[in-house]
């Protein structure tokens, strides 16, 4: 049993991150049908922005620890946001009439581009964030071990998922954002500026994968420029797992995930766990082919 | 001055022309008609002007002005309003969002848009019944209603309707003619595109027939009731 | 007449005078090694330290004059750590004609390259590829300055059953050819021993960085000892993991777990007292060869290399420097076997430098390394 | 229209033939030009081709997103090494059965999820790729030598000549390019052909004449499959050592682009896309470090100012896919 609660712990905090980064893949899926294989770099550049804040510029000033980490995270998080903005100007807006198939190679060039830019200007070998900067505290309940950093992850991505989720269902632009992610032109008729739509997207689904990536960062100190890519994959199957296109879907999709992936490790074995993992997803999609909390829609092509 | 004039309009799909060049004018606090078969181009007409395509030549003039390559939001902003054909409401939004939205430029005046949903609540008592409910739960005459209704919260000038009885029962279709008579008779300008050819003819004053992309026909709707092409073609009669 | 004759003589010495020139041209040409590394893709780090090393070695030989009166020059060949690359550069440093070539880091991805360099008789030398599988194949033109896992997996099986008194091991990998490589390799002689069992065994997947899951699993099986035999970050990730799950069973890395980043991402307060089945580092040897060459790349690029492997890049290529200086030849052949036969006790960078028949280098030292609250390896007392 | 169009598609088969055309001259000349490590990429850019054309029956006729081909590849390159360590089979008739091994992998694997729409049978193929490349590393049975991979020793034979050096796998390759383009034309015309093309173009319609989409779309992943299967054990003979690392999502990833930058559903297209994606990097090697940097801001811009790919086909509808009008 503890061992169990052991393992939902770790599956929740591993299924929060997975959640926060299709969050973005979601979005950008629902109101632009693309599949934005980039995604996960934008996490990874949260990640990298996030420790050269930490390294170069706050580790001399005399600041509390929480200023600090405050502002590394913002950061990162504004610095992935323009990224994000920046990419979409670029890479693909021009695409938006040239069918799916040629923003998706698009978003795979720009993946490309970032992992290795990445590279360039951090160099390839392993980073890691500073020891000072990560608090160490850790708990022991009843023999489960909780770490303070666990307890952060899952408390702030389940208050940015809440605060998403309230923000896309109450507020007139959050209502604009799900008319368009269902229906372009009348979305324009409603006096909606889709372009601006899809920019508040882009903001807000890097801007997650930033934060994402600084408090895994922070969480495992290792950062590395390939990691996006493993990641993106997981949190891209997550959002597929709860139905892709749907907000509520990532995230229940992400925790599953993360959850599914260390019962795996934990009980079965951890060099199968992705089979297992990819196993189930193929299972579900069989019987549901929408996701968990996909809606039956047809598909638009 | 026209509200609404159409000069010379031209529009292509890829590489081939649909719309070889019409002109169309739209008085203010008119109703105005445009007929045709399926295929002769009134919905790629009513999608130019409501800036959804831009037309490959020609001009669009709102009030004496250019709009002809202004985004469609910008137009919602001067006062058109397009309720597209097939209702196309937003089927996953309650009724409640699907008509807020339709407000969304007066998105910041909260007053002013619950003043207008208050009219259209009364102009359409089913849909306050239905408020909280997910538009695409609704009866096709229930979502005729909430599109004509969304159209009607951005406050416009003109609306343009595509098809608004298409596949609706006769006693409903009857309904959405009042309302039309209704809207216009508050002040709202009107450009119908409809296939029940003589239900439009009889509330409208004027008429465009469009024929495989040109305007075959025009004049006062009592004339082009008369004619006897029109008859022929559009009214079923001999 | 004899104007005629003395034109002969004139063509001949003419004819003569462009032979020495065309002699001396050829002597001037370079003598060109290749160098295959992964200069990009995830291993990028490596390739460039090995890089970096080969090219002191290089200076170094033309400074003194190159080899043969001639200049050498390192023609390199980016396999991005990918077989399908490393075919592509195998056969690129065949067509541009190289004496040899040093290469590459990873074991699958050596495997096809040393296929091609074997059929076409290229001598080529490993710098870091120490799965077993390499020497296996009876390839004659294929050798390694780095030793092979057994030898290591030999090592931490005794060192675990004698020196640290452990009875229960646990062995993860992270099913790369190196890691599971030396993860087996440990296994059979604990097993074959029977001094003590392998109560866990598991892998887990590079690049993922959560592994609280396995280790919790682990955990439960109350190992004695801890032997992880993937790579540095991940290595650094897994004690980190474990010490906070509260698993106090030492942690033992192999040699890819060496590495100023496993302290850095564990931190130093839990990677101090981690253990590490390791070849003696750079800075560790004594040889004065050594000295010298982690003093010039400390010159060059600010820190030592932070990994051996790099440094058995260095001594391949000087390896093979020396065969063509000792048999003044250029023939593969010839250095071939003067490698297998003829090279005893070289005196590398990182010891004496013998290979055997099938083209292991002999005599294998293993250390265990401690890290120390310094925040360096040094070998353990 | 209608004589527009059928003078349009004789343009283009005339074009195609003048690509194919100028390609074989080139390809016949090239060699005596080179060395062999060009010959030899070359022989990858033949393999690419292979694999490219097989997956475009896929993405490109049928239009069913598949971003996971290289599990076919995997299972036709393993049952080769497999099979001829194991029982010293010939190459040939190994090619043959890879083939229909990875053909029957090809309709088992995608059986049950052949019904899922675009994006998701995207995932799924992503899955079942990892899949395989997770189990061929797990060495189940001790089969597949774990992340070793195998060892090939065997080679094709032709009358006793051992297909060995470059310029005999270059002949062989593209030998098999020659078959396969020439099957491919056949298949295009054939009642299949067009049957696929409708499923693309309009399931629904398609189902509605007849023609039975479900089995339209498995025959399209077998035989894509299946080809792709075939090439795996021309692969394995080249490799002479194949390991999981060769069949990566990443390298489904590149065969995708490959198609779609190419131009989807067009011969010339692949075999264009893939000859610059094996020789832009080879060209680029001076630039290091910066090279695959260069690589994804090509690929963007490529899309950006020829989103319809290289070489078009004009058999792949004009009609905006899923883009909106403005």
């Amino acid at each position: 049993m503890v061992f169990f609660l052991s393992q939902m712990v770790n599956g929740l905090t591993v299924g929060a991150v997975y959640a926060l980064i299709a969050l973005g893949y979601t979005m950008v899926y629902g109101v632009m049908r693309l599949i934005n294989f980039a995604h996960g770099d934008f996490f990874m550049m949260g990640s990298y922005l996030g420790y050269t804040v930490l390294v170069t510029f706050l580790a001399a000033v005399g600041l509390p620890l929480w200023l600090v980490l405050l502002i590394a995270t913002a950061i990162a998080t504004l610095g992935v946001a323009l990224l994000g903005v920046f990419v979409e100007r670029v890479a693909y807006r021009p695409l938006r009439r040239s069918g799916r198939l040629a923003a998706v190679v698009s978003a795979l060039g720009v993946s490309q581009f970032l992992q290795n830019a990445a590279m360039l200007i951090w160099g390839a070998r392993f980073q890691a964030y500073p020891p000072w900067a990560a608090p160490d505290a850790a708990w022991n309940i009843g023999g489960v071990s909780v770490s303070l950093m666990q307890l952060l992850i899952i408390g702030i991505s389940l208050m940015l998922m809440v605060g998403l989720y309230l923000f896309v269902q109450r507020t007139t632009a959050g209502t604009a954002i799900r008319a368009t992610a269902i229906d372009h032109d009348t979305a324009r008729l409603m006096g909606i500026n889709v372009n601006s739509v899809i920019t508040l997207i882009f903001i807000i689904g890097p801007a997650l994968g930033g934060i994402a990536g600084v408090l895994l960062g922070l969480y495992y100190r290792q950062i590395h420029f390939t990691v996006g890519w493993s990641y993106g994959l997981k949190a891209f199957t997550a959002a597929i797992l709860g139905g892709i296109g749907n907000i509520p879907g990532a995230m229940v999709g992400g925790l599953l995930l993360g959850i599914l992936e260390m019962l795996g490790a934990g009980y079965i074995s951890a060099a199968w766990k992705d089979v297992m993992v990819f196993g189930i997803l193929i299972l579900l999609l069989i019987f549901r082919p929408t996701g968990i909390l996909g809606e039956r829609v047809a598909e638009k092509v | 001055m026209s509200l609404l004039s159409l000069k010379d309009v031209r529009i292509s799909h890829g590489n081939v022309e649909a719309i070889h060049g019409i002109s169309i004018d739209v008085d203010e606090g008119r109703i105005v008609t445009l007929l045709g078969a399926n295929g002769a181009g009134k919905t790629t007409t009513l999608r130019a002007i409501s800036g959804l395509i831009r037309p490959r030549a020609g001009h669009i003039l709102l009030d004496g002005q250019d709009v002809t390559t202004l985004p469609a939001h910008e137009l919602v902003n001067r006062g058109v309003a397009h309720v597209p054909e097939g209702r196309r409401v937003f089927s996953t939004l309650t009724v409640a969002e699907n008509l807020k939205l339709g407000a969304y430029k007066y998105r910041s005046q909260p007053k002013r848009w619950q003043a207008t949903m208050d009219r259209v609540y009364k102009l359409f008592p089913r849909l306050e019944e239905r408020s909280s409910q997910l538009a695409g739960t609704l009866s096709g005459g229930e979502q005729q209603m909430l599109a004509i209704g969304r159209g009607l919260m951005a406050e416009p000038r003109i609306i343009l309707l595509d098809e608004p009885s298409l596949g609706l029962a006769p006693k409903l279709v009857q309904e959405i003619f009042r309302v039309i008579r209704e809207i216009n008779d508050s002040g709202t300008t009107v450009l119908l595109v409809e296939q029940n050819a003589r239900m439009a003819l009889r509330i409208s004053h004027n008429a465009y027939v469009l024929e495989t992309g040109k305007i075959a026909l025009s004049g006062p709707a009592a004339e082009l009731r008369a004619d006897p092409r029109v008859r022929k073609a559009y009214l079923g009669e001999n | 007449m004899s104007g005629s004759r003395s034109a002969r003589l004139l063509v001949s010495l003419a004819l003569l005078a462009l032979l020495s020139m065309a002699q001396f041209a050829r002597a001037a040409e370079p003598i060109r090694i290749g160098l295959q590394a992964p200069i990009t893709g995830p291993w990028a780090y490596e390739g460039e330290m090995a890089r970096n090393s080969v090219q002191i070695v290089a200076d170094e030989i033309n400074k003194a004059g190159g080899l043969l009166g001639r200049p050498v020059e390192i023609v390199l060949g980016d396999d991005q750590g990918q077989p399908q690359q490393s075919a592509l550069v195998a056969q690129r440093m065949i067509s541009e004609k190289v004496v040899a070539v040093v290469g590459t880091y990873g074991s699958s991805v050596n495997d096809p390259a040393a296929a091609i360099y074997e059929r076409n008789k290229l001598v080529n030398i490993a710098y870091g590829s120490t799965a077993e599988s390499l020497t296996t194949h009876g390839r004659k033109y294929f050798f390694r300055t780095c030793f092979r896992d057994d030898r290591q997996g030999e090592f931490f099986a005794n060192f675990a059953a004698d020196t640290l008194k452990a009875k229960r091991i646990a062995i993860i990998h992270d099913n790369t050819t190196f890691g599971k490589g030396l993860a087996e390799a440990a296994r059979r002689p604990i097993l074959a021993q029977g001094k003590a069992e392998v109560v866990f065994y598991d892998a887990i997947t590079p690049g993922e960085r959560d592994f609280t899951a396995i280790l919790g699993r682990m955990g439960r099986t109350n190992p004695d000892v801890v032997y992880f035999t993937g790579y540095y970050s991940e290595a650094g990730l897994i004690i980190r993991q474990m010490r906070t799950l509260g698993i106090k069973a030492p942690f033992v890395g192999g040699n890819a777990a060496v590495n100023d980043e496993f302290i850095k991402i564990a931190g130093i307060d839990i990677a101090k007292g981690a253990l590490m089945t390791q070849e003696p580092l750079p800075t560790d040897l004594d040889y004065p060869e050594s000295k010298a060459f982690v003093a010039e790349y400390v010159r060059r690029h600010g820190e030592a290399p932070s990994s051996p492997w790099p440094v058995y890049a260095a001594d391949a290529f000087k390896v093979i420097c020396a065969a063509i200086e000792a048999t003044k030849s250029t023939n593969s052949d010839v250095l071939m076997n003067y490698l297998h036969n003829n090279l005893k006790d070289y005196p590398g960078i990182t010891g004496p430098i013998s290979f055997d028949a099938v083209g292991d280098r002999e005599g294998a030292i293993y250390l265990a390394y401690e890290v120390f609250g310094e925040g360096d390896f040094r070998p353990r007392r | 229209m209608k004589t527009e169009r059928s003078r349009m598609s004789r343009m283009s088969v005339s074009a195609n033939s003048a690509f194919l055309m100028v390609l074989a001259a080139f390809l016949i000349v090239f060699p005596f030009f080179v060395s062999d490590y060009w010959i030899d990429v070359c022989v990858f850019w033949g393999i690419n081709v292979l694999l490219g054309l097989s997956l475009n029956i896929i993405v490109g006729e049928v239009g069913l997103f598949n971003m996971g081909h290289t599990a076919f590849y995997a299972v036709g390159a393993y049952t080769a090494a497999i099979l001829s360590q194991r029982f010293g089979i010939n190459m040939w008739v190994l090619m043959l059965l890879s083939g229909v091994a990875a053909a029957i992998a090809g309709n088992v694997l995608t059986a049950p999820i052949m019904h899922l729409r675009g994006d998701y049978l995207l995932m799924v193929t992503v899955g079942l790729n990892e899949i395989i490349r997770i189990t061929l590393i797990n060495n189940p049975f001790g089969l597949t030598g774990g992340p070793n991979g195998l060892i090939v020793l065997d080679q094709f034979r032709v009358f006793g000549r051992v297909i060995q050096s470059p310029i005999d796998f270059y002949v062989l390759v593209w030998g098999c390019v020659a078959l396969l383009l020439f099957a491919l034309f056949r298949l295009q015309r054939s009642r299949i052909g067009r049957a696929w093309n409708y499923v693309r173009e309009d399931a629904v319609a398609a189902e509605s004449t007849g023609i039975n989409t479900r089995w339209a779309k498995s025959l399209a992943f077998m035989i894509g499959a299946g080809i792709a299967g075939a090439t795996g054990t021309i692969y394995a003979t080249k490799m002479m050592v194949i390991s999981p690392d060769s069949f990566t999502f990443a390298a489904s990833v590149s065969l995708f682009a490959i198609v779609i930058l190419g131009g989807t559903g067009s011969i010339p297209g692949v075999i264009l896309a893939s000859g610059a994606m094996m020789v832009l990097p080879e060209l680029m090697r001076d630039f290091a470090q910066y090279r695959m940097l260069f690589f994804g801001l090509a690929m963007v811009l490529m899309m950006i100012f020829r989103p319809q790919g290289l070489w078009p086909s004009t058999r792949w509808s004009t009609r905006v896919k899923g883009g909106d009008a403005e």
